[in-house]
């Protein structure tokens, strides 16, 4: 019964795809605009870029590995800075009111207006990891905040009876009962940081990555490739959602909502 | 105005971020020429040249002050669409004006070899330049595309070993950071058409008054560049806000005239057939391509 | 004998803003080792914060807490507290919920095997791989109990722990507590609502008053266990408290 | 006593960001970088931006009520498209299977990816509001969706047996239920579209605008205008969101949940 | 007598995934107008189905389903459905959701009135501006009552609409739906779990078996209202149907 509702997915998923890529078609056709591909072209560009590489030799494998690597880096940063961080402030409320008049208004500045000061004060692969760390740092601090706020009085009054010090009651209380929230939030940080790939690579220095790539071929007006790229960062930002999902659905089999 | 309503007498300029090649641009802004022959115009300022003709071909700009290269690869790009606002030389801008800066060490062109180089973005005629003569010479190097303004800068800090940019950047890599020039553009390619003023092929159609009057204030600007070189120097100072050493040792590798170069265009047009930039037009069609880009009536 | 528990003229107000609000006037009690005590009174009187109090989790406001001749240090002493919420770690199994008293005290024996011991002992053989979740509201007070006997507490505190129990898991649970007690001899702290509960578990029973709270009347209860509840003791006894606790609650 | 905790809060909030900002002018001191200007710099540079203009004569209200109102168009744009998409698709399942192939992807892919295609196939006025769109309109429609979907089916049965017919069930039972989940959609996707206005301003054209004076200024090395900027659009960004937040609660005074 | 309501073997099945579950096997009744008719049956037998294909929200798999001789049909009948579940909309206060039914009927009468009429009927009086969440559960089903009743409905179908309640509020609210119905004299289906409530309640008792359900017997209650739940008659009656329910269950 599953399975039928699984190929029935599939199925009408293949299809609502093939009735896009054919609307798309008749789209470009019809405009006969050398700046709008049609999805043959696309798909031959794809070809192309990934056997025979771009203008400088690089294929679509190894940019999306490159910006991988890089998302990964500063992906990896945020997580560690950010959820000691939000256990901190989630404990101690002094601390919170005293960061929030800080960290509510830098929050709100988008990772592209840090490429500036990025520029300046870094270079090289920090500056990758700084501009991705800054996307997935803030949806991380939050859920983890968040979560650690939402610590059961009564739990961490248990572990206390039993004679628990404070960084017992962190590490066995606090941390494991803030971890679906906290991992929630490395899911929409991760999401959030692969999205600052463009903006982290378009400032140039390596030819290399998908952001790179975009821009390569948007200057070379060959918008076939830019679709290309943009197409590979939406299916990997796709599939690392559904990755930390999954690890999520795994994790959490005792929290009974996310079985539902 | 919030939202710029396009009055009809508007014309819409683009030009490129801190391009000490558009001095005329700011000299006739400077001289009131423009108001002189009762044109008012709006500024739109672009990072490189192959995003300004981006913007050019969609019909955001009349006029723009922009490298060669761009505007031909843009127009061999959409010859065949007619909706696109196809750009048109009616003058040239400057010739040569853009170098090759290392640090030391780097002596030779051949020392470029295995060296991480910066540009001003692929398709900019530094990045063609540049790889033309790489590979007239058979030496790869790692490019590094990135935005003028930090040229200097990831210079400074060491992150590439040199780069291909227009003055004043490599004025001031050398002024400030200790670089020398490699190369000029002069040496890669002997009197090269830069820049060049390029009208929207629609806009020449409806308002031909129009760009006579602007090709009119853009020989005034350039005669009077020739003419005070000393004042042209102090607006080229205010423009950019550089010290007066480092503008004076740009515009001595910038030549300013209005006349345009088709030779060397066409030039260029085959080297980027054969690097695959441009790829709607083929060798044989390269003359007549560049005949018809170059619309001399106005000069 | 032995006092385990000792409260000289205890105080406790809270500060929530400007206001100070006072919960426990003036506690004079103390409780023999071994001994199973139940506490009564009208609902918000302040039994959780005495309760709290005897645990170390509050510090008295005035007057003394003495657990030992000391005051309380979850640290120092061996507690084993049932509160009235599910306190179970819901990411933990039954068996790990039970070893996690044991781990925290630094218990160095074998803790796989105590824990084992207890959960048997607690009838939820058989469960060991459960979460909270798939297990029913008394089988998880049977787990709550299990911890906290596993750890060979000195003093046992249960903070109405039967409440939100159906009548019938209630009483099971309340024979089952009193057989761990009686083999085991611990000090037992209970604290409830209920009046027909502290009359068939405990020894004493302390009625407190309306808050802020302080002794009404201490009972001795002289009655054999297992004791019967329709017995005419048992309901004469029950009257007793009810009255005083009555005369409380209408003095609200 | 609501007051003496509004007035510490204040208290603790100046004095973090006094701390803050001192701890900013001695790094600023000791690295002594043309590049690092200290927070005395950029209080007179947003000065001197606030009133006498930029270097082509704007002024910072100027370019922020430029942004806003993009923004408020794309915004706009964002929430007239996915609402009613949203209301659709939630309704609908098989519709909702049908795009799910086709949006999940495209929700991945950053708007500044779009800078390219944007480009090319629009101009002026239109591509910042096409840019902004794309950033705000997936939140928007997502939470949209989950509004409807979890519309509780008694009240729609309820609505049916007094011969309610659908269009009346959509307006009455379905929409108002689901706005809570439809604002919080709003203000998240107005947070997304506001956070890429200096994507949409990068391009260029236009001098007017905060991620134009952002990009203007980092153009000319000038760094203190570039923090003026960035601080510009953080606390308007602050101000949007808890504009939204203070809507959502005077509109959801009749959810438990948002009381507590 | 004029008939409301008519069953003719009615069958319903449901299809999920690839089995088809038989809610429903055979079930032919005919409720004249004005009665009031309580329908008992197992838990999950299919009740809620058949109200359901009686107001139209479900059609029948086999068999037809008539009201007045037509098949059902909200926007030309008239009902009055009180669901077991909350269906309050939780945006609109007391007021404005008595007013939704009147609204969505097209009633064009002065419905501000007409809804106060029926709230202070329902003894609401002064809670018009409440908000769902602010009143009681109790108070919760009244709203409900007073939104079907003030469209004047042909029919008033009830589902277990007193099963969440505590037993006092309970019996307040069975008077007060029997005052209502000897008022207006409706037709009343009125569907429930609880022996007592229905016998208390009903003309006729439908018994339905388990599922798939069809009638079990159909029982005639010829008390004169209101009826007395201790006396021997009643309490005769009820044992009657808890037999009838009795077989039902242990033949599950
Ligand atoms: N941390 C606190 N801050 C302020 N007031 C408190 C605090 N803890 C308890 N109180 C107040 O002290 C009073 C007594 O609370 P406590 O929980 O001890 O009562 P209780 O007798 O256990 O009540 P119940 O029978 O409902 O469990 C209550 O009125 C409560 O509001
Ligand atoms: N839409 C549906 N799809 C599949 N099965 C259904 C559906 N609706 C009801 N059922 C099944 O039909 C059976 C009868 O359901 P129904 O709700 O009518 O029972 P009920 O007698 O009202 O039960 P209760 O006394 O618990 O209210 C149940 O077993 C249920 O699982
Ligand atoms: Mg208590
Ligand atoms: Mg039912």
């Amino acid at each position: 019964m599953e399975r039928i509702d699984q190929v029935k997915g599939i199925l009408l998923g293949v299809l609502s795809l093939t009735v896009f890529f054919f609307i798309w078609q008749l789209i470009a056709w019809s405009l006969n605009s050398p700046f709008l591909p049609g999805p043959y072209e696309v798909l031959q560009a794809f070809g192309r870029i990934s056997t025979t590489g771009d203008i400088d030799g690089y294929t679509l494998p190894s940019h999306s590995l490159t910006s991988i690597y890089r998302v990964a880096l500063g992906f990896g940063f945020a997580g560690l800075t950010a959820i000691p961080l939000g256990v901190f402030m989630g404990l101690k409320s002094s601390v919170r009111s005293l960061s929030t008049p800080i960290i509510e208004p830098i929050r709100f500045i988008p990772p592209i207006a840090w490429i500036p000061l990025s520029i300046i004060l870094l270079s090289g692969l920090w500056r990758y990891i700084f501009l991705i760390w800054i996307g997935a740092f803030f949806p991380i601090l939050l859920n983890t905040i968040a979560g650690v706020k939402r610590t059961s009085p009564v739990l961490v009054d248990m572990a206390k009876t039993f004679g628990a010090d404070s960084s017992t009651i962190t590490s066995r209380i606090v941390f494991p009962s803030a971890l679906p929230e906290i991992m929630s939030g490395l899911r929409v940080g991760l999401g959030v940081g692969w999205m600052c790939i463009v903006a982290a690579e378009m400032i140039g220095g390596d030819p290399e990555g998908l952001g790179r790539l975009i821009i390569k071929y948007a200057n070379l007006l060959q918008i076939d490739v830019v679709i290309v790229g943009m197409i590979a960062i939406g299916i990997i930002g796709l599939v690392l959602n559904y990755g930390i999902l999954t690890v999520e659905k795994r994790l959490f089999k005792w929290r009974v909502e996310v079985k539902a | 105005g919030v939202i710029f309503p396009r009055e009809a007498e508007t014309v819409r300029i683009g030009h490129l971020t801190g391009d000490l090649h558009h001095l005329a641009l700011f000299v006739a802004m400077n001289q009131g020429y423009f108001e002189q022959y009762g044109l008012k115009i709006q500024l739109k300022e672009y990072v490189n040249g192959p995003t300004l003709m981006q913007a050019f071909l969609s019909g955001e700009l009349d006029f723009a002050y922009v490298g060669a290269p761009p505007a031909i690869s843009a127009r061999a790009k959409a010859l065949t669409d007619a909706k696109s606002h196809l750009p048109v030389v009616i003058a040239s801008v400057n010739l040569e004006g853009s170098a090759i800066v290392t640090r030391e060490g780097i002596d030779t062109p051949e020392e470029l070899s295995g060296k991480n180089i910066g540009t001003p973005g692929t398709g900019t005629i530094q990045d063609i330049m540049l790889s033309i003569f790489l590979r007239e010479r058979n030496i790869t190097v790692t490019k590094s595309p990135m935005s003028i303004a930090t040229l200097p800068l990831e210079f400074s800090k060491g992150t590439i070993d040199g780069f291909i940019g227009w003055e004043p950047a490599p004025s001031i890599a050398t002024v400030q950071s200790g670089a020398h020039v490699l190369l000029t553009s002069h040496d890669l390619f002997p009197n090269h058409q830069c820049c060049v003023l390029v009208v929207s092929n629609k806009y020449l159609e409806a308002h031909q008054d129009v760009v006579q009057k602007f090709a009119q204030v853009h020989k005034m600007a350039n005669q009077y560049i020739a003419n005070n070189p000393e004042s042209a120097k102090q607006i080229a100072m205010n423009v950019t806000g550089h010290s007066s050493e480092i503008i004076t040792l740009a515009l001595s590798h910038i030549v300013y005239t209005s006349t345009p170069d088709p030779e060397s265009m066409k030039t260029f047009l085959h080297s980027m057939i054969d690097l695959g930039v441009v790829t709607t037009v083929s060798h044989d069609q390269v003359d007549a391509f560049i005949n018809a880009f170059i619309d001399t009536r106005f000069i | 004998m032995v006092t385990a528990i000792e409260l000289r003229s205890v105080g406790k107000s809270f500060e929530s803003g400007k206001e100070t609000i006072e919960v426990i006037s003036d506690i004079t009690l103390s409780v023999d080792e071994g001994k199973f005590v139940c506490v009564v009174g009208p609902s918000g009187c302040g039994k959780t914060t005495l309760l709290r109090m005897m645990c170390g989790l509050l510090q008295p406001t005035s007057g003394k807490v003495l657990v030992k001749g000391n005051p309380p240090d979850p640290k120092k002493n061996r507690f084993g507290v049932i509160f009235q919420e599910d306190s179970l770690l819901p990411w933990k199994t039954v068996l790990d919920n039970v070893k996690f008293g044991l781990e925290v005290t630094r218990n160095k024996g074998n803790t796989d095997s105590i824990a084992r011991e207890f959960i048997t002992m607690v009838g939820l053989r058989g469960f060991e791989d459960y979460y909270p979740h798939q297990i029913s509201g008394g089988m998880k007070k049977r787990v709550a109990i299990a911890r906290a006997m596993a750890v060979d507490p000195e003093i046992i505190l249960m903070d109405e722990p039967f409440a939100d129990l159906d009548a019938q898991t209630r009483q099971i649970l309340q024979k089952e507590l009193l057989g761990v007690w009686s083999r085991f001899n611990k000090t037992v702290i209970f604290i409830t609502h209920n009046v027909d509960e502290a009359v068939f578990l405990g020894q004493d029973i302390v009625v407190l008053t309306k808050r802020p709270a302080s002794v009404k009347a201490t009972v001795n209860v002289e009655l054999e266990y297992p004791r019967a509840r329709l017995s005419p003791p048992f309901i004469s006894y029950r009257e007793r408290i009810l009255k005083y606790l009555q005369e409380e609650i209408t003095a609200l």
